[in-house]
């Protein structure tokens, strides 16, 4: 598979705009999925308003380079080049998903993208682009590994563990912060007192650096320098500032926060500004509404194509505990017959 | 007699507690403005203050920790783990710091904590959001732990473990936050550590805890109405263990089925087998059955979650079995 | 046949392992330029060179994480816990990262990984660098568990533990580093996954594993004095479980006894005396006998620490009680 | 018990010297413990070269202060105002100790004197000071609560998550990082990139600085300073800078080591330091020379003390696994014998 990868010469705002304008057009119809019952739960963490972090770094990133994600994954993936259909129907529990209905939203993954996983686990899954990183070193295949996470995330331990680690060996490693300003319903400065994430990273010798989301191209550029720079053997840390526009998750209305600031934090769009700098260079407003109406019926797809996918078969559930080469776990009811048919 | 749901009676016994006893904090994850994930603490912040209800970054090893530390220097600490599924990150201030700085210490000081958290599968919510970790906690010497079962349990059970000398862990049950129950708060409760009788019944003993009681308790109504009598006992507390009250009912029925969620291998039911059989092993006509999670991760798939867990049906059938 | 001791045989485990396969690459807390801990790792930096044989910072949490991000990217990490009892700092990154990615991510992907540690007691090492907390890896499903007793299984199963397409939990122990056995490190080994049978007898079975293998054996040969032959068998890993092997001997002695260092509580003897009996219910005289650590924390003292976790005086005395 | 707390006026380089060649002599003396095999176990932990870290902040604390240690804790408790007999008998594992002989050196703890506990985890007991500040500020006791541990500690994610706590909340705590250059064989360069160690605290927005233990008046004035703004609200950190004299535990010779390090790290000696100012200020050589016997003198009767001690009867290994109100478990023998007395 050769995935539509925003890098190089793709990156011009064009591509990042439909980029960001593709992740926006799935994470709505995810909140339409779940409003039609038809996701696996409500656990869905939408990244509307931090498009400029997931597609900006994309664009930075080579085809053999890897990463993970955290909760809030979905846009990043997108924009590394995921298949939405599979990725919705993930999302719908269903057996045509990434991971076959059995990650869900929260896990999806996709070795052919270098997408070593999303993780349920605020901070789960930083230090395993530390051991990327050291396969890259090993393999000397010149890979880069994206961890990519919030801002809740800078309260686990491991982050400092990871970035440690990264610094003192000198590995092809990016920590990328996505300050959405809110980790659930704690605002950021009620989980920490220095605000500038960035700074401890520096305290532990890495590049470091926070950029305005407003601004994919400034992302993008702020990333392509960094991500260049771990490749290098610079490990850094880029902090994406931006604003989580709807709940924690679903069902969340965000009653903790004000609704001035709401007004405000929703300005910082990084899609609409970047269609509006499209429209300052010349574009038109109708081949731009032409290119979201073809991208919000590709995304409409994704729902039909997910209702219309089946459930994983229950027999599957024994499977890939451990390697396909090993004996699957007895099941509970095999067990408990065998047991009782002793005489 | 009140009716309430699991949710406002937890929410009720820490309202109450921190009244009575102004030593008594709270903190974790959202426990304050926001009201708690499961909204358990939802507004104590306004009644209490924010130097009471804590709103703490996302730090579960330094939460436990804190805890510790505020235990050991006078306070009561009553700390949130949103999901045990957490409790990987805090296994060293839980494991090696709580349990053990009594013993270590020579018995100059406790660790007069509670650790608040919930499990269980119920809400798709997937292989890190849907664990049943108790057998860790059990496995640990030093730890309380306790897994209520009833709206009266999730009162009662937490009052009891605000005042317990020793660190608790206290887990509820995720699918049990809307279940609503007659309770009368003020009844003498069962005593801490004494197991409850759901149900009595001499053809075979299930001996469950957390969510299963209901599913035994709905099983053991199936197999009623098939003339098979049940005895449903709800262990409340996994440490302490009450043996005492396990014991007369297999020996009658001399049968025995344990049902836990949490996965089967070195699992509750193990332990529970293995005290059974020492315990009554004359008395005993079968081996005593384990029903239990199934020995692989929880999906996100609604069906294969829920195929991977005990419900009424495996319960019954395998009663059934055990009869036959 | 050469004579070694079971740190050296671990040693040229990872050697040979190494030598053979360029993508094995060991992380941890001085197992570089120190030599490890408890020196199995003793000038590997200097034979493969720092960049297979990385000294880490006293970061555990992270080191698990490494290796399983290594692992995802084609490495083989061996990663060491320099003390079991530090696993409480992995257990996320062990039981929700490594144990679950194969299954979560629907099988697209496994983590080959070792992470080697060592347990137990021995060296008045105290309350949290003495424990056998075995039991929490083997409630995990998803992680391999081995733990070997002898010189040749500390070469043979860590060989083979680094082939194994799934994260294994190595645990050696800590008493037995020094012990020397002759071995044939060319003979073929036992099948991962198969129990050893180290003696056979008809009056009763003792299931056990690393260390307490050699109490056991201890104490078979003070009851073989008394005209009592016991069964020993070291299940060498714990996670696969070999029943079959132990199934049989069950069978035809009718008298098992386990034995772990562990606590008794919710350990792994709870899970064999479980299985055991579910098993081999029919054919049981006594119910199963758990010889195991007390449900206690380990004391520095060296009376209190001894007299915490069975020995071959203990097994002897129990088995004569079941034979009584 | 009204301990010689080496606070306010006690706190002149006498005192200071004083007690700097207490900790000396016993740290001695538990070396000769182990050589005569009387200790329990080889896990000892001396902290020859680091008392100005122990007595330099130790005078700043107050009598209502409390702290944590790490495994190479017994100056810092010695400081404290420690019964070196029942030290050395809890080292010994002895009845007589502190801990009745449960804990060991790596287990110490006094909850009289506001000891809240030795630790065998690197950073194991760095977060219950964030507790006590709790308490403390709950209780308006004015106390400050001190975590000390080793520059090896700082690659333990749980430091951060503490000090970022602690700078959020305000609360009187003083991390104390001493800094011995070490981690067992890894030196600090090879563990971290940059060895700037305060900085990592300065990015969490608590007050840090970095102190040379050569100088135990500096230590002492510096940890005045911010234990002072702890108490007031300002959390602070300070890197004390040494070198471990000798071995990590008392059987490692440090062969990782370049014996010139050794030699110029060992130049490095607070104590001897100390002796000289006082020389310069005036005392003579005969009046050091007759405190050092008599510290000597005191300490060696440890070792006798502990030697004559008893340990910890068989039966007491049930005790205290839970509150004394509490049944104690029942002994495996005990178990045993009941299953098997059945019939
Ligand atoms: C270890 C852990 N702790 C807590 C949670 C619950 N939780 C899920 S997302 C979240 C907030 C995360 O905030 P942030 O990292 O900023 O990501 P965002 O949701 O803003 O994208 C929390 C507390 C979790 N999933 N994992
Ligand atoms: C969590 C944990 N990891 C590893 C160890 C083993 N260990 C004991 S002391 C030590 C070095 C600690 O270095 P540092 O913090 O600088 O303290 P120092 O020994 O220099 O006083 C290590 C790795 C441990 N006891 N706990
Ligand atoms: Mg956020
Ligand atoms: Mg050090």
């Amino acid at each position: 598979m050769t995935p539509p990868f925003p890098t190089g010469s793709n990156s011009d705002l064009g591509r990042l705009y439909r980029t960001m304008r593709r992740v926006r057009s799935f994470e709505e119809r995810v909140g339409e999925l779940f409003v039609r019952g038809q996701s696996a739960g409500s656990m869905l963490h939408l990244s509307i308003g931090e498009e400029s972090a997931a597609v900006g770094v994309c664009a930075a990133m080579k085809p053999q380079d890897t990463f993970t994600t955290h909760h809030r994954g979905h846009g990043i993936f997108l924009a590394r080049g995921a298949d939405p259909n599979r990725m919705m129907a993930e999302i719908g529990g269903k057996e045509a998903g990434y991971c076959h209905g059995k990650g869900g939203s929260m896990h999806i993954a996709d070795m052919g993208l270098g997408h070593l996983g999303a993780n349920a686990i605020v901070g789960g899954g930083i230090p395993a682009v530390v051991g990327a990183g050291l396969s890259a070193r090993h393999k000397g295949n010149g890979a880069v590994s994206v961890a990519f996470f919030g801002d809740g995330a800078t309260g686990q331990g491991i982050l400092y563990e990871s970035m440690n680690m990264a610094a003192l060996w000198k590995l092809p490693v990016l920590f990328c912060c996505i300050n959405n300003q809110y980790g659930m319903g704690t605002r950021i400065d009620n989980a920490t007192a220095n605000t500038a994430l960035h700074e401890r990273a520096l305290a532990f010798g890495l590049a470091a650096e926070t950029v305005d989301g407003l601004d994919v191209e400034a992302v993008a550029e702020a990333a392509r320098r960094l991500v260049d720079g771990a490749r290098a053997g610079r490990p850094a840390f880029l902090a994406v500032d931006c604003y989580r526009f709807f709940g924690h998750a679903r069902k969340d209305k965000s009653p903790y926060r004000d609704p001035a600031e709401e007004d405000e934090g929703r300005m910082k769009d990084p899609v609409a500004h970047a269609r509006a700098r499209l429209i300052d260079t010349g574009m038109t407003a109708a081949a731009l509404d032409a290119m979201d109406g073809e991208i919000d019926a590709e995304m409409d797809a994704t729902i039909d194509f997910t209702i219309a996918q089946t459930e994983p078969p229950l027999a599957s559930m024994f499977r890939d505990v451990y390697a396909p080469t090993e004996p699957e776990p007895e099941p509970v009811r095999a067990r408990i017959a065998r047991v009782l048919a002793r005489t | 007699m009140v009716e309430m749901t699991y949710r406002e009676a937890l929410r009720q016994a820490l309202a109450d507690a921190m009244t009575e006893n102004p030593d008594i904090i709270l903190l974790g994850e959202e426990v304050g403005r926001y009201g708690g994930a499961y909204g358990v603490t939802r507004d104590l912040i306004k009644e209490f203050g924010a130097h009471r209800v804590i709103d703490t970054p996302i730090s579960e090893a330094a939460i436990v920790g804190a805890a510790v530390g505020a235990a050991m220097t006078g306070l009561r600490p009553v700390a949130e783990l949103m999901y045990v599924d957490f409790i990987g990150m805090t296994m060293d201030q839980l494991a090696n710091q709580a349990a053990k700085i009594r013993y270590m210490f020579g018995g100059q000081i406790g660790v007069p904590m509670v650790l608040r958290t919930q499990g269980g599968t119920g809400r798709s919510a997937g292989a890190q959001h849907s664990q049943s970790l108790e057998a860790y906690v059990m496995h640990t010497p030093g730890l309380r732990l306790a897994m209520p079962a009833t709206v009266a349990d999730a009162y009662h059970l937490l009052r009891q473990a605000m005042t317990c000398p020793d660190p608790v862990v206290f887990i509820e049950h995720k699918a049990l936050y809307t279940m609503k129950e007659d309770v009368d708060l003020a009844a003498e409760p069962l005593p801490w550590g004494k197991a409850a009788v759901r149900r009595a019944g001499d053809d075979l003993v299930i001996v469950t805890y957390s969510r299963q009681v209901h599913h035994a308790m709905a099983a053991a109504a199936t197999l009623a109405a098939q003339g098979i009598e049940a005895t449903v006992i709800d262990l409340r507390t996994l440490n302490p263990l009450d043996f005492d009250t396990i014991r007369p009912f297999v020996e009658r029925a001399g049968r025995a089925m344990v049902v836990s969620e949490g996965v089967m291998t070195a699992g509750v039911g193990a332990e529970l087998s293995a005290r059974i059989t020492e315990e009554c092993f004359d008395f005993l006509h079968d081996p005593v059955v384990r029903v239990a999670g199934e020995d692989i991760p929880i999906s996100v798939s609604p069906a294969l979650e829920a195929g991977s867990v005990p419900g009424p049906a495996l319960i019954a059938e395998t009663a059934l079995r055990m009869l036959a």
